[in-house]
């Protein structure tokens, strides 16, 4: 067990800056979630951590250890592969034993210990029955609990999971999730999980690392980043649905702020007209959370007229996704109305800014007052 | 109520599966008969005259109802001509074995370095070796000749190895080349966290994945070492000499002693068919370098 | 990010501090490419340029006299060698009728052993002997049963109500015959080659051709065909190739005969290499078959390569 | 259009597995169908069945009452949209938009302006020149819907036509597909093992397992009114969770001692039957966690999953774990004691042969 520092990572493919300064404390025993759309480096950091790929700059510490340099296998480090990667001419106890009967590490483990530390890791992940099972028997989830086995096996100090559920479907992996929360609640390594699924990195996650093109966004817990984003992008990307995000011209009418919309009026109110305060005539990123979104009347006051773009049931309510006139970002909000919807038509929306958000439209960072 | 419809795998061939199929079906057996027969005759032809009394062979019109005897074999085995054929089934065994040996070894490890490391130049390196698959044995043999005369290996063992080792490297290349680059790369990564060193990874990891591959291209190599007559006929005469130079000579001798050359050329196809069989699932894709699977 | 798949082996730029790693990547790559390399590099690329040398010279085999230099006349030579002009017809002929009946009745073979029918698939490994048998064997046997004495060819002809030829010694039948020979071990690959191509054809193409609805003949013309013609290419380019250099037909059969009926390119140059023996003007011919050989596999390469850039 | 009926539709392998068993099922014109179930429960032999390509063992199809389970595929004017694309891999995406339209012989000038035409409606004139090989899987698919529109078919068959993209694509391309369906009307039945790809798209939606039918309905219909234990399981994420009930009264049941208080209805279908095998059936949203009190059920939190304005809580409880969706402010700290209630009228209650008691009342 021991904490992960990086500093001022980099690293490039080619003409592609696949990283582009990574710094990163990771405490020891922590449940890290790497978040981010496909391309923002999230992979090639754990990459680097496991040894994969060698760094162009920076340093990797783990615990007390500089282990840029260092081989994979020098820096013991636990890895599992979204497509599990398991050794197919084995069955279930060649695989978990794999790792230990490493000519490398002939002198650390006798057959003995290598026959119950399997037998343990085994119990605890349940697959003891499936010890001698050849792994194409396997279903995925059973793939999945011999992967991360066979990286717990040697008692890494750091447990690395890319994409551990993600071949996994939707019920097999919500349960997966349970679990590996849970173990990794128990053996207390400290991990690193790489995922692009929003509501997976909410679910695990003790600290979320949300990446976007090769730099850090925001580090925080889910409540952090649900409630004070840092930058519009984490706000658009978190959430369940995610923010809505709308860009918005903040004008003044007789002492009297007002954000303009297309062809809607909005008035900011009082807190988050501090927050804008000096902004005028200026654009801004507005991020409203789905349920401060509700249907309208045309014409009411905080009101905008929108077209609809899709409707779906989510449980028991319906998500409605809009395209407001001039902002070419949709807006997804949720009802519990049962509404017969037809894509494009015309309804109204009517916005709560009470607890929105407001971003500097140039450099993406929350506007906070000195309150916040 | 069976309602009927074409199947898709037969409409690839163009060919509808209905109630009329039936004497489409049985057309296609009997071209498919007649052809494997056409195919399988010369066998029958070799193994019968090899089996016939000298008269047998002679006769006119062929005689199919014979009795067999072993006269022919026995005289190739231990009578006919200088040396036993024994000698030259020996040679031709510890060519084809040591060649395909090398051929494989070496072939794999290039194998692996083509599909898992890259390095300038790489693509053209790959496809210069595979173009040495279509070296004409007889436009390398004057070169060749003197190479070997200058080193002194004329009639030499090792110089055919060599030869036939250069001969297969790019069928086993190309082959295990595809793979090898079929393996999920996760998989060796892992094994490189696990602890295992790159070289162990091929060893241990990467080789016993691709076993299919091995056995047929090892089996490919060996039918072709076994069957190369040209190197063999000129870079030999009789230390080193392998089966086809022994049927070689035979022929300069022709028209004598028929039973003798079937009885030889039995031995040199029959470990062939016997490999035949192992090595069907893979031959097309063999012989085509991965072209066509 | 997601980087190309062999990344962890990839030789990069590293930092400094990480240079041993990628010393370490690439010791490990030379180690497994450079054994092969260096056979290649002796068995193949040496033994052309020394070709070209040799080619250079007047080389006589078993005369006492040093080789002597002699520019290009060796090729200027063969440019007026009548003989040689016929080897490349003979051979040319060759190519043509062989590769051509094999290509023809291989592709129609492939798709009648393209069925579910019961047993076909044993038929079909069969086939698969002739391909794999020893050349030389192969030209026993026919030769065997060219005879015009007591061949069994003969036989059937008799048979059918003909009367005796002379397979092997009559002009343009000699050839024929080694054509007819290398029909019979040859068509079998270029069926198998076909049949597996027949068989990789994904199955989905063909519902979604219906679906579209295609007739029988469309599904043939625009979806069949055009998906074999990668196929057809490579099988016609290594059968071009290995008719080209086939040698051991001739060798067992007719020796060339009869009157140079049969005598092929690869058979020219054994004769003149190993039993005129003048090396230098072998040599010379070498090379000229090389430069048509490596024509004909970059027409292969080329087709390979750009199978590997859109798979 | 059409409007397309199963009668008795059964499919039956030679070895005796039943794909199909006795299908009776009407979709309406213009409506978008979902079969929806696990791999292996029917739903895609049920379209292929319907395209023609594959035969069936029993029964008949219609399309606006005329049988055409005799025609080949090319005659039923169905369009197909297939998981892995089934592109024409020799062929640009043009030409691949172009081939049923070149299969109907028409003009050369024609067909080039109906291709154009869908190439503007997907947005991908940019991508005509290209090969297969040379697009994503996401344009792949988009020029197997184009290729489909390009027909103007009778009916449109997708057959998970979305299970080999990523997440986003997914959620991208299903509110595009629903659009065109919207605005071409076209009838339409998709197959998807996606319960949300299904609630997100379908006007109803099929629920099948093991080659039977099991309930046909809105997604709230199957949401709130499972008629059995499948439906209820299958549908709905996170999934139902079941309890074992003791029936203390001819009418009132007990989780491990536990009153629990039921609804009219509920209580009527219960009075009903003399099973005494029950099954609680709960939707995480209908839970709500409290302070625990004595003589309820109480659990202890084992995980909390924030989910933004929500989390997943998982409880175990003497009577069986359970999991509860409750807003983010009020969510209990993992270890801590709760109580659960219930919302009385949302409950679901499963006999021992796993119909739902309350089939087509109760729930929302």
């Amino acid at each position: 067990m021991a904490e992960v520092q990086l500093s001022g990572v980099r690293k490039r493919f080619g003409l592609v800056e696949a990283l582009r300064g990574i710094d990163l404390a990771i405490p020891d025993s922590a449940y890290v979630c790497l978040l981010g759309p496909s391309g923002c480096g999230k992979t090639t950091l754990l990459r680097c951590v496991a040894g994969l790929e060698t760094v162009d700059a920076g340093q990797i510490r783990i615990g007390s250890q500089n282990v840029e340099a260092l081989e994979p296998f020098a820096r013991n480090v636990g890895l599992a592969f979204q497509n599990y990667a398991l050794y197919p001419h084995l069955d279930v106890r060649g695989n978990l034993s794999f790792p230990l009967r490493a000519p490398r590490r002939r002198t650390e483990f006798g057959d003995g210990e290598i026959e119950q530390r399997v037998k343990s890791i085994a119990t605890l992940l349940q697959i003891d029955a499936l010890l001698d099972k050849p792994i194409v028997a396997l279903s995925g989830g059973q793939k999945q609990r011999v992967a991360l086995g066979r990286a717990l096996v040697r008692n890494p100090t750091v447990l690395l999971l890319d994409e551990p559920v993600t071949h996994l479907d939707a019920r097999l992996r919500h349960e997966m999730r349970v679990e590996l929360k849970l173990l990794q609640r128990r053996v207390g390594t400290t991990t690193i999980h790489v995922t692009h699924d929003q509501l997976e990195a909410q679910a695990l996650g003790d600290l979320i690392v949300v990446m976007r093109d090769g730099l850090i966004e925001q580090v925080g817990t889910p409540d952090e980043l649900c409630t004070r984003p840092a930058t519009s992008f984490v706000a658009s990307f978190v959430g369940d649905p995610p923010m809505s995000l709308l860009t918005a011209r903040l004008g003044q009418e007789a002492g009297v702020l007002s954000l303009r919309v297309g062809a809607a009026q909005l008035r900011p109110g009082e807190r988050l007209g501090r927050l804008l305060d000096g902004l005028c005539d200026q654009d801004v990123e507005i991020a409203v959370p789905a349920h401060h979104i509700a249907l309208g009347h045309a014409g009411d006051e905080q009101t905008i007229a929108a077209r609809v773009q899709a409707h779906e049931w989510v449980g028991r309510e319906l998500q409605i996704v809009v395209a407001l006139n001039g902002s070419p970002v949709p807006v997804r909000l949720r009802t519990q109305q049962r509404l017969a919807l037809r894509i494009g038509d015309e309804i109204a929306i009517r916005l709560n800014l009470g607890s929105a958000h407001a971003f500097d439209s140039k450099t993406g960072r929350r506007l906070q007052s000195s309150a916040d | 109520m069976t309602v009927g419809l074409v199947r898709s795998k037969d409409l690839k061939a163009g060919v509808r599966r209905s109630a009329a199929a039936w004497p489409i079906g049985t057309l296609r057996y009997l071209v498919a008969a007649i052809f494997t027969g056409f195919c399988l005759f010369p066998f029958y032809v070799i193994v019968t005259t090899a089996l016939k009394t000298e008269t047998a062979i002679f006769a006119w019109p062929p005689v199919w109802n014979f009795k067999p005897t072993l006269q022919s074999f026995y005289n190739a085995l231990f009578v006919f001509g200088g040396r036993s054929a024994i000698f030259y089934l020996i040679n031709s065994v510890i060519i084809s074995a040591v060649s395909t040996f090398v051929a494989v070894v070496l072939g794999a490890m290039a194998a692996y370095g083509f599909a898992r490391f890259s390095f300038a130049g790489k693509r053209h390196l790959a496809f210069w070796i595979l173009s040495t698959r279509f070296a004409p044995p007889v436009a390398f043999i004057v070169p060749i000749y003197l190479m070997v005369q200058k080193a002194g290996m004329l009639d030499s063992h090792i110089a055919l190895i060599l030869i036939y080792t250069a001969m297969n490297l790019s069928l086993v290349i190309w082959i295990l080349r595809g793979f090898f680059s079929e393996i999920p790369i996760e998989i060796e990564e892992a094994a490189l966290v696990d602890g295992y060193s790159r070289l162990q990874i091929f060893w241990r990891v990467a080789l016993p994945l691709v076993r299919p591959g091995i056995v047929s291209t090892a089996i490919l190599s060996a039918i072709f070492s076994w069957n190369e007559f040209l190197y063999a006929m000129v870079l030999t005469q009789s230390k080193a000499a392998t089966l086809p130079v022994y049927l070689a000579g035979f022929s300069n001798s022709m028209g004598l002693a028929w039973g003798e050359y079937m009885a030889v050329g039995t031995m040199a196809v029959l470990p062939i068919l016997i490999f035949t069989f192992a090595l069907q699932k893979h031959l097309v894709r063999g012989l085509t370098f991965g072209a066509v699977k | 990010m997601e980087a190309s798949r062999t990344d962890y082996f990839s030789l990069g730029e590293p930092k400094p501090d990480s240079m041993k790693l990628a010393v370490e990547r690439r010791r490990a790559t030379w180690l497994l490419i450079a054994p092969a390399f260096v056979v290649l590099l002796g068995l193949n690329l040496f033994p052309i340029v020394y070709a070209l040398y040799i080619s250079c010279h007047y080389w006589m085999l078993a005369r006492p006299q040093p080789p002597r230099f002699a520019g290009l006349s060796n090729y200027q030579e063969l440019f007026f060698d009548a003989r040689f002009r016929n080897s490349v017809l003979v051979s040319l002929k060759f190519i043509v009728l062989a590769v051509g009946i094999e290509m023809l009745l291989g592709f129609g073979l492939a798709f009648v052993f393209n069925t579910r029918l019961r047993g076909m698939a044993t038929l079909r490994k069969l086939t698969l002997l002739p391909s794999l048998v020893m050349p030389l064997v192969v030209g026993l046997v026919w030769f065997y049963m060219f005879n015009e004495n007591f061949g069994i060819v003969n036989w059937f002809w008799v048979v059918l109500g003909g009367t005796r030829v002379p397979f092997l010694t009559q002009g343009a039948l000699a050839l024929l015959s080694i054509v007819a020979t290398d029909v019979w071990q040859w068509t079998p690959f270029v069926m198998l080659v076909f049949f597996a191509a027949l068989q990789a054809l994904p199955e989905y193409v063909y519902e979604a051709a219906r679906i579209d609805g295609l007739s029988g003949s469309q599904i043939f013309f625009r979806v069949t065909l055009p998906l074999l013609r990668p196929a057809i290419l490579i099988v016609l380019i290594i059968r071009a190739v290995d008719a080209l250099r086939s040698l051991e037909l001739v060798f067992m059969m007719t020796k060339g005969g009869p009157a140079g009926d049969t005598e092929v390119l690869p058979w020219y140059l054994y004769t003149t290499g190993f039993m005129s023996p003048d090396l230098g003007y072998a040599a010379a011919m070498a090379v000229l078959m090389l430069a048509l050989v490596t024509i004909l596999s970059q027409l292969f390469v080329r087709q390979l390569e750009s199978r590997e850039v859109t798979r | 259009m059409a409007r397309i009926e199963f009668k008795g539709v059964s499919k039956t392998y030679p070895d005796g597995t039943r794909a199909i068993v006795d299908l009776d099922l009407v979709v309406e014109d213009g409506e978008l169908l979902c079969l929806l179930g696990p791999s292996g429960c029917g739903k895609s032999s049920t379209i292929r069945v319907l395209a023609g390509l594959e035969t069936f063992s029993d029964g008949m199809i219609l399309a606006d009452n005329n049988r055409i389970d005799h025609l080949p595929p090319q005659a039923r004017d169905c369009a197909m949209i297939f998981e892995n694309y089934a592109l024409y891999p020799h062929l640009t995406a043009f030409e691949n938009i172009a081939m049923p339209l070149r299969a109907r012989r028409l003009p050369a000038s024609e067909i080039k302006a109906r291709v154009t035409k869908i190439a503007g409606i997907l947005r991908m004139e940019h991508l005509m020149g290209r090969r297969p090989s040379r697009l994503s899987g996401g344009e792949k698919q988009r020029v197997g819907i184009g290729r489909a529109l390009v027909r103007e078919p009778a009916m449109f068959l997708m057959d998970e036509p979305l299970g080999h993209l990523e997440a986003y694509l997914r959620v991208e391309l299903r509110a595009e597909i629903r659009k065109l369906q919207e605005r071409l009307g076209i009838t339409t039945i998709y197959v998807t093992h996606d319960q949300e790809e299904a609630a997100a798209i379908a006007d109803r939606i099929v629920v099948m397992s093991a080659g039977r039918l099991q309930q046909v309905g809105s997604f709230l219909d199957l949401f709130d009114r499972p008629v059995n234990r499948f439906v209820a399981e299958f549908v709905g994420e996170p999934p139902m969770v079941f309890l074992p009930v003791e029936r203390t009264n001819a009418d009132s049941i007990a989780v491990k001692g536990v009153r629990i208080p039921i609804s009219e209805p509920l209580r009527a279908a219960l009075r009903a039957t003399q099973d005494r095998e029950l099954i609680l059936g709960i939707r995480p949203n209908d839970f709500s966690l409290g302070p625990p009190v004595r003589d309820h059920l109480n659990g202890t939190v084992t995980l909390v999953q924030p989910q933004g304005d929500h989390a997943i809580v998982a409880v175990s409880t003497p009577a069986g774990p359970a999991t509860a969706i409750v807003p983010s402010d009020r969510r209990p700290a993992p270890g801590a004691t709760v109580g659960l209630t219930f919302a009385g009228e949302r409950l679901h209650l499963f006999d021992s042969a796993a119909r739902a008691l309350n089939k087509g009342e109760g729930g929302g």
